[in-house]
């Protein structure tokens, strides 16, 4: 990832950004975000299969934003998630730089966002293949099943809010879970209660979600949560095809409609 | 690129010299054809009002030999062919069902991804660019171009020109150093199917399509419709008995044009 | 289960059901009294959360109903409903939970009859259905989880 | 601490017949936070409204739930009753018992258990009202008429003389739309100009009218009462107080062979030009694409022979900043033209014309005079064939709609053909004759009748030229569909009535909705026919959907009695159950987070941007904020928002969310 390095670091010198944001290796090796300010610090940028978490999710936090102008290690997740971002308005296209990574792993040449939403729109948007199993398996099973199988699963979650942490799409600075009046969601963490949560996850990321699995890798306890926003993906596509993410104007599919939409179980 | 061929039964027949000439053009052109192997009827005229499944089984499975033998575009000279497959393709596209029962009834996968083209798409997509090049005599003649009925209709299905007044044909006779007159006959009945059974009134209606070409000083009559070719030229006595006159304005084949 | 009387929730617009249902009224037409109504000015209104706490305050069914489509007072929000509840269906059949239990319904403020068919026909299937037994124990057994926690 | 009142009404005997009035109002006299609790025969009655302001007074109430019939029915009656006793109006509920309980069930323990429940709900909810106050909207008391058509003389006439200041919008360089193209107008015959002319002069002289022609609406922002709108005055090229409307600059102008619109193109018009002899005002306009100054840089020729020196080449076009308070939209409809219909071969044979330009050669001040004259060689047809719903009602054209004047104006075209060519032929095909209206259809039958109009039912195929003529091959369904064969020197369509090109960009200026033909969309299509789904902008005439003369007129009436009730007060009152977006304290401003995904779900774009600024004008966030003007208060912006930063008054979550818990727990 030579070529990486040295854009990042072109960037950082001639003053393009700001920040860089990529990932780098810790001290023992575990793959984690890197925020490289100092071009003679680019060295440490790197990119390999394992990284895989949605960086975009540090684009919309203060922190990093007051560094000035981004300069992102972008996978097609995060160039979607990008996408969603200026389409909702929190994040402009003049105030990022992306470093786009092919599915090969090879850096992108993405000078702006139609080139990306070229490279974007000839990508295959659906579900990775990896959780489309899993997907189906659970599609196959009887309801009963189905409930007994998320209340096992959600019986485990701790109300830790890392799936709503790691999700780019969950920049809300309050989330209902924090609303009390009324209180939409209950404060402990109990079967019933994690699922409301998780149903309100879910059906807030309803044609928001792009795919990226972040809020299942960041889970501690290993609820596969990203199935639910990931099913939606799919219907999402089945009833109004699209995908999230596509171009930097987007209609969210919640907050638009088309009057002839098909539906068959309104009498 | 390679085309795939549907001649139907008419080129191998009657429209011998049509057939001949669209072979002529291509190797003119340098344009290489493969006859759709193992090709069987499209059905016209008589199926689609007996039996819609027979209608679009002979056409599917047509198409479906094409696919099998990966040629994306069908070039289909014969008017009510084109329509037969164009069709065929169409209620295929919108149905699902009709279109895996029908899959069963041909037994062969049918996906409907090739493209058909008639004849004077053909022309304008193939021949046109390369006209200026090849061509050797420019064909100077005051023309009426009849497209008759199936070229054009069904519109919504077809998708193609306009079902009143439509113009291809007289864009592409314009490329070739024609002149085509305004012809308000361009696609009126020449009596079709009644070819064998009753002449006279095939007599009566093509008798009026060539006497507004005459009148309007046309030199010759251009089709690109084997039906049409043989009402207006093959039953030329009878239409000339008929009207008691004496009728003798050519009717050619537009690929015969440009071979002219 | 044959005394069984299932508890259910209508959530309805103002200007088409509600309407519809004030003529049922006027028009004298009977209907099962275990409906309830509760009235928002649009579907666009209704948010699918409070379909879940009907369920967890112990409703064994629900009926969401407003304008025909092109009929919203608003023009358009029975429309964004519609696209709601598509998603919100896919969601809870994905999760196992029993749709039958929800009736989505178009009923115009001249329907009145078309309302007592809907709910007639809602207590009848819910009354086949049962109480909602899997969610309320679910809901139960989360209370006593959070006494045991404290 | 809540103190609630609950009124439980009988209703004579409609609801006490099947519910138990008495252990109703006991047992919600029992619940907590229920101060008083009775029962009455009629509430809505004198007595029993005194009975609910008495209690408010006496027992120091904070909420009323009035538990009779439907809100729909009385709960403005019970709101009121409540304020003359001193309660907040919006601090009254209703509880259904009436037509959501004692009409639809049995008489037995559970419809009572069931009014019982109905009103705790409604005593939940109550307790979370909260006061509120009307909202107050000023109105600015200006109008403005977009389109100078019938339609929006009308409209601007009857405004301007109801005391209220009318800005006039129109295109074109004058006044008077399609009207003032006509011959003569259906079912009576009189002439259109006759009619006309002097509502033209009225508009340009009224004093309450300002007329701005040769101008287009460039924005419109704002809200009912309040619009902001900007006006671009095109340049005329001219000095409009200098010029005295002489004429001369047109009669020298060596330009002359520009097809005039106003002719329908069977005129020429110089470049410099008044549009027509009776234009308001009557004063030139150098039209700039065909001007050989302009062109090629040299001539100035008007400019020379001006008596007045009222030429300014170099007028800039001038953008005018203007506040009004309600729109009434105008604009018209235009025909469809060539090209449209190359089976009748318009665009192609110059003897095939379009209704309007029948129009004008029937016209006494047209290009013949007056005289029916085929355009291709100025020769009178002896056979004429008009063709009705050409385009219209044919769904292969794209146009299912009927056109509506076609009808009409084409037996008048027959009539006036027949009057003015006694030896001719007039032939009519037809679909079917609409000839609804006061005297249309004996309009129609005179045509038939009198005038010897061959009509024949049915459609033609084709049209086309043969040694000169025009043959029409068509068909008579009342002859058991015998083809039918004309050979006419001249042929007239009654081509589909269009809406006007540019109506779709209007449209989105003004925020109106429009139909899948680009015309105006009314608010409701039987009862609100006048209004749009904007507040404050109303339609009136043919940019609606084709309409005759007479539709037009009315229709521009009753937008122009909205407009004068909206201004007759001075401001606009509203009930106050809109949504509205939370306000915390800095830093955070709003739990909002500027997704500004509730914009696209409002119907009425009621949704602005907040900017909340550092001293030195640095934007720190940038928030949804309500326009209380605009909001009608349908809450799927609630039900949207992610991050609940959005809530409704009247239905506000804490509202709803104690409904649902009510209505399913007895406590």
């Amino acid at each position: 990832m030579d070529n990486l390095v040295k854009r990042a670091k072109e960037l950082l010198e001639n003053k393009t950004v700001q920040v860089v944001i990529g990932y780098e290796a810790g001290p023992t090796g575990v793959i984690r975000p890197a925020f490289i300010t100092d071009p003679e610090k680019a060295g440490k940028l790197i990119y390999n299969d394992k990284c895989d978490q949605n960086l975009a999710v540090y684009l919309t936090k203060k922190e990093v934003k007051n560094f000035g102008k981004m300069a992102i290690v972008a996978t097609l997740p995060v160039m979607r998630s990008i996408m969603m971002l200026i389409s909702e308005q929190q994040l402009f296209a003049e105030s990022i730089v992306v470093l786009g990574i092919s599915a090969d792993g090879n850096l992108l040449d993405i000078a702006d966002i139609n080139i990306m939403q070229g490279y974007i729109e000839k990508s295959d948007l659906s579900n990775p293949e990896k959780y489309k199993a899993l997907l189906a398996e659970l599609n196959k099973l009887n309801p009963e099943e189905k409930f007994a199988y998320w209340q096992k699963e959600l019986s485990k979650c701790i109300k830790c809010y890392a799936c709503r942490q790691a999700c780019p799409m969950c920049y809300c600075t309050r989330c209902t879970v924090e609303v009390n009046q009324p209180q939409w969601i209950p404060v402990q963490a109990n079967t019933h209660g994690n699922m409301e949560w998780h149903i309100l996850r879910a059906m807030h990321l309803a044609g928001r979600c792009i795919s990226c699995g972040e809020c299942g890798r960041a889970c501690p306890v290993g609820i596969p949560c990203h199935l639910l926003t990931m099913q939606l993906t799919d219907q999402v596509y089945t009833y109004f095809k699209v995908y999230a993410g596509t171009s930097d104007k987007m209609n969210s599919v919640l907050s638009t409609f088309e009057p002839n939409d098909k539906e068959s179980f309104i009498i | 690129m390679k085309f795939g061929i549907y001649p139907g039964c008419s080129l191998t027949g009657s429209a011998r010299d049509y057939n001949e000439s669209v072979f002529a053009l291509a190797e003119a052109f340098e344009l290489e054809f493969t006859q759709i192997p193992d090709w069987n009827c499209c059905g016209a005229t008589a199926a689609h009002n007996l039996n819609k499944e027979l209608s679009l089984a002979l056409p599917a499975r047509i198409l479906a030999l094409a696919e099998k033998n990966g040629l994306d575009e069908i070039i289909v000279p014969c008017a009510a062919c084109y329509s037969r497959l164009v069709v065929t393709q169409h209620e295929l596209k919108k149905d699902p069902e009709l279109k895996n029962r029908i899959s069963e009834v041909i037994e062969m996968d049918y996906k409907g991804t090739s493209r058909i083209l008639n004849v004077i798409e053909w022309i304008d997509k193939y021949i046109i660019p390369q006209l200026d090049a090849k061509i050797v005599n420019q064909f100077r003649y005051k023309v009426a171009c009849y497209y008759g009925c199936l070229l054009v209709r069904p519109n919504k299905v077809l998708n193609y020109d306009r079902a009143e007044d439509p113009q291809t044909m007289d864009i592409v006779m314009t490329k070739l150093g024609a002149t085509p007159i305004d012809y308000p006959y361009k696609t009126e009945c020449c009596g079709a199917g009644f070819s064998i059974s009753r002449t006279d009134i095939v007599s009566k209606l093509s008798g009026k399509i060539i006497e507004d070409a005459e009148h309007r000083g046309a030199d010759a009559i251009i089709v690109a419709c084997p039906m049409c070719h043989s009402n207006l030229d093959m039953r030329r006595p009878d239409i000339n008995k008929y009207w008691k006159t004496e009728y003798n304005i050519p009717v050619i084949f537009v690929t015969q044009a440009i071979g002219q | 289960m044959s005394d069984f009387e299932p508890k259910v929730v209508a959530f309805v617009c103002n200007w088409c059901t509600y309407a519809g249902a004030d003529l049922t009224g006027t028009s004298r037409i009977k209907y099962a009294s275990n409906v309830k109504i509760i009235r928002f000015p649009c579907t666009g209104r209704i948010d699918f959360m409070l379909l879940l706490k009907a369920f967890a305050n112990g409703a064994d069914g629900i009926i969401v109903s407003g304008c025909h489509p092109n009929d919203c007072h608003y023009t358009s929000g029975n429309f964004h409903a519609k696209r709601r509840w598509i998603m919100f269906k896919e969601l809870m059949d994905f999760m196992g939970i029993d749709m039958n239990r929800i009736t989505f319904s178009w009923v115009s403020a001249a329907e009145g009859a078309k309302w007592a068919d809907v709910v007639n026909a809602t207590v009848t299937r819910i009354r086949e259905l049962g109480p909602y037994v899997s969610y309320k124990e679910m809901v139960d057994k989360s209370v006593e989880e959070e006494v045991k926690n404290g | 601490m809540a103190r609630i009142g609950v009124f439980v009404c009988h209703c004579g005997e409609n609801i006490s017949a099947t519910v138990d009035c008495g252990k109703v109002a006991d047992t919600i006299g029992k619940l907590k936070h229920v101060a008083y609790s009775t029962e009455y025969k009629y509430m809505c009655s004198d007595p029993g409204q005194t009975l609910i302001k008495d209690a408010i007074r006496e027992h120091k109430l904070t909420g009323v739930v009035v538990s009779a019939c439907s809100p729909r029915m009385h709960e403005p009656t019970f709101r009121k009753a409540c304020a003359e006793g001193g309660l907040n109006p919006f601090l009254c509920e209703m509880a259904n018992l009436r037509e959501h309980c004692s009409w639809v069930h049995e008489k037995n323990e559970l419809t009572t258990e069931k009014a019982i429940d109905i009103i705790r709900t409604q005593v939940e909810k109550v307790k979370l009202n909260s006061a509120l106050q009307p909202i107050r909207v000023p109105v600015t008391k200006t109008s403005m008429v977009i389109g100078g058509g019938i339609a929006g003389i009308q409209a601007a006439l009857d405004i301007a003389n109801c005391g209220h200041k009318v800005v006039m919008v129109e295109r074109s360089p004058s006044i008077g739309g399609h009207m003032s193209q006509l011959s003569e107008t259906f079912p009576t015959l009189d002439c259109s100009q006759c009619i006309l002319t002097p509502r033209m002069v009225e508009v340009a002289q009224h004093p309450n009218i300002t007329l701005y022609t040769y101008a287009e609406v460039e924005s419109v922002e704002g809200f009912i009462g309040n619009f902001k709108v900007k006006i671009r005055k095109k340049a005329k090229s001219l000095d409009e107080k200098a010029c005295t409307g002489c004429g001369l600059c047109t009669t020298k102008c060596p330009q002359k062979k520009i097809p005039n619109e106003f002719e329908q193109g069977m005129g020429m018009r110089p470049a410099i030009y008044v549009p027509f002899p009776q234009a308001v005002p009557n004063r030139p306009v150098i039209d700039k694409e065909h001007c050989t100054y302009y062109i090629k840089g040299k001539c100035k020729v008007c400019e020379i022979v001006c008596p007045t020196k009222a030429i300014r080449f170099d007028q800039p076009d001038e953008i005018l900043d203007l506040e009004i308070g309600a729109i009434v939209v105008s604009t018209g409809f235009d025909i469809k033209h060539a090209d449209f219909f190359p089976e009748y071969g318009y665009g192609k044979y110059k003897d095939v014309i379009d209704g309007l330009q029948f129009e004008r050669l029937a016209s006494a001040s047209g290009p013949t005079a007056g005289a029916i004259l085929r355009p291709s060689d100025g020769q009178v047809p002896k056979n004429i064939v008009f063709i009705a719903c050409a385009g219209s009602r044919d769904p292969a054209k794209g146009i299912a709609y009927c056109s509506k004047i076609c009808c009409m104006y084409t037996a008048k075209h027959a009539m006036l053909y027949k009057h003015k060519v006694h030896e001719g032929n007039a032939h009519v095909f037809y679909m079917d004759i609409r000839s609804g209206g006061k005297n249309y259809d004996e309009f129609v039958r005179r045509a038939i009748e009198e005038d010897y109009v061959n009509y024949i039912r049915g459609r033609v195929s084709t049209v086309y030229e043969r040694d000169g003529k025009l043959i029409v091959k068509g068909v008579d369904t009342l002859l058991g569909a015998q083809p039918v064969e004309i050979v006419a020197d001249m042929v007239v369509l009654a081509t589909a009535g269009v809406a006007n090109p540019g109506a779709e960009e209007l449209a989105q200026k003004l925020h109106v909705s429009y139909d899948s033909h680009k015309f105006f969309a009314e608010a409701h299509p039987k009862l609100k026919p006048v209004e749009t789904n904007t507040a404050g902008i109303f339609l009136a005439g043919a940019c609606q959907n084709p309409k005759d003369i007479p539709d037009s007129v009315s229709q521009a009436s009753g937008a122009a009695v909205k407009v004068a009730a909206l201004f007759s007060q001075n401001g606009l009152t509203r009930e106050p159950l809109v949504a509205f977006v939370n306000r915390t304290a800095p830093p955070m401003y709003s739990t909002c987070v500027g997704c500004f995904l509730c914009q696209s779900v409002c119907p009425y774009q009621a949704i602005e941007r907040e900017d909340f600024k550092t001293r030195d004008g640095k934007i720190i966030k940038t928030v949804a904020k309500i326009n209380e003007g605009l909001c009608q208060g349908c809450g799927t912006c609630v039900a949207l928002c992610r991050s609940k930063s959005i809530d409704l008054y009247g239905y506000s979550n804490n509202q709803v969310y104690a409904e649902v818990v009510a209505l399913l727990n007895e406590f």
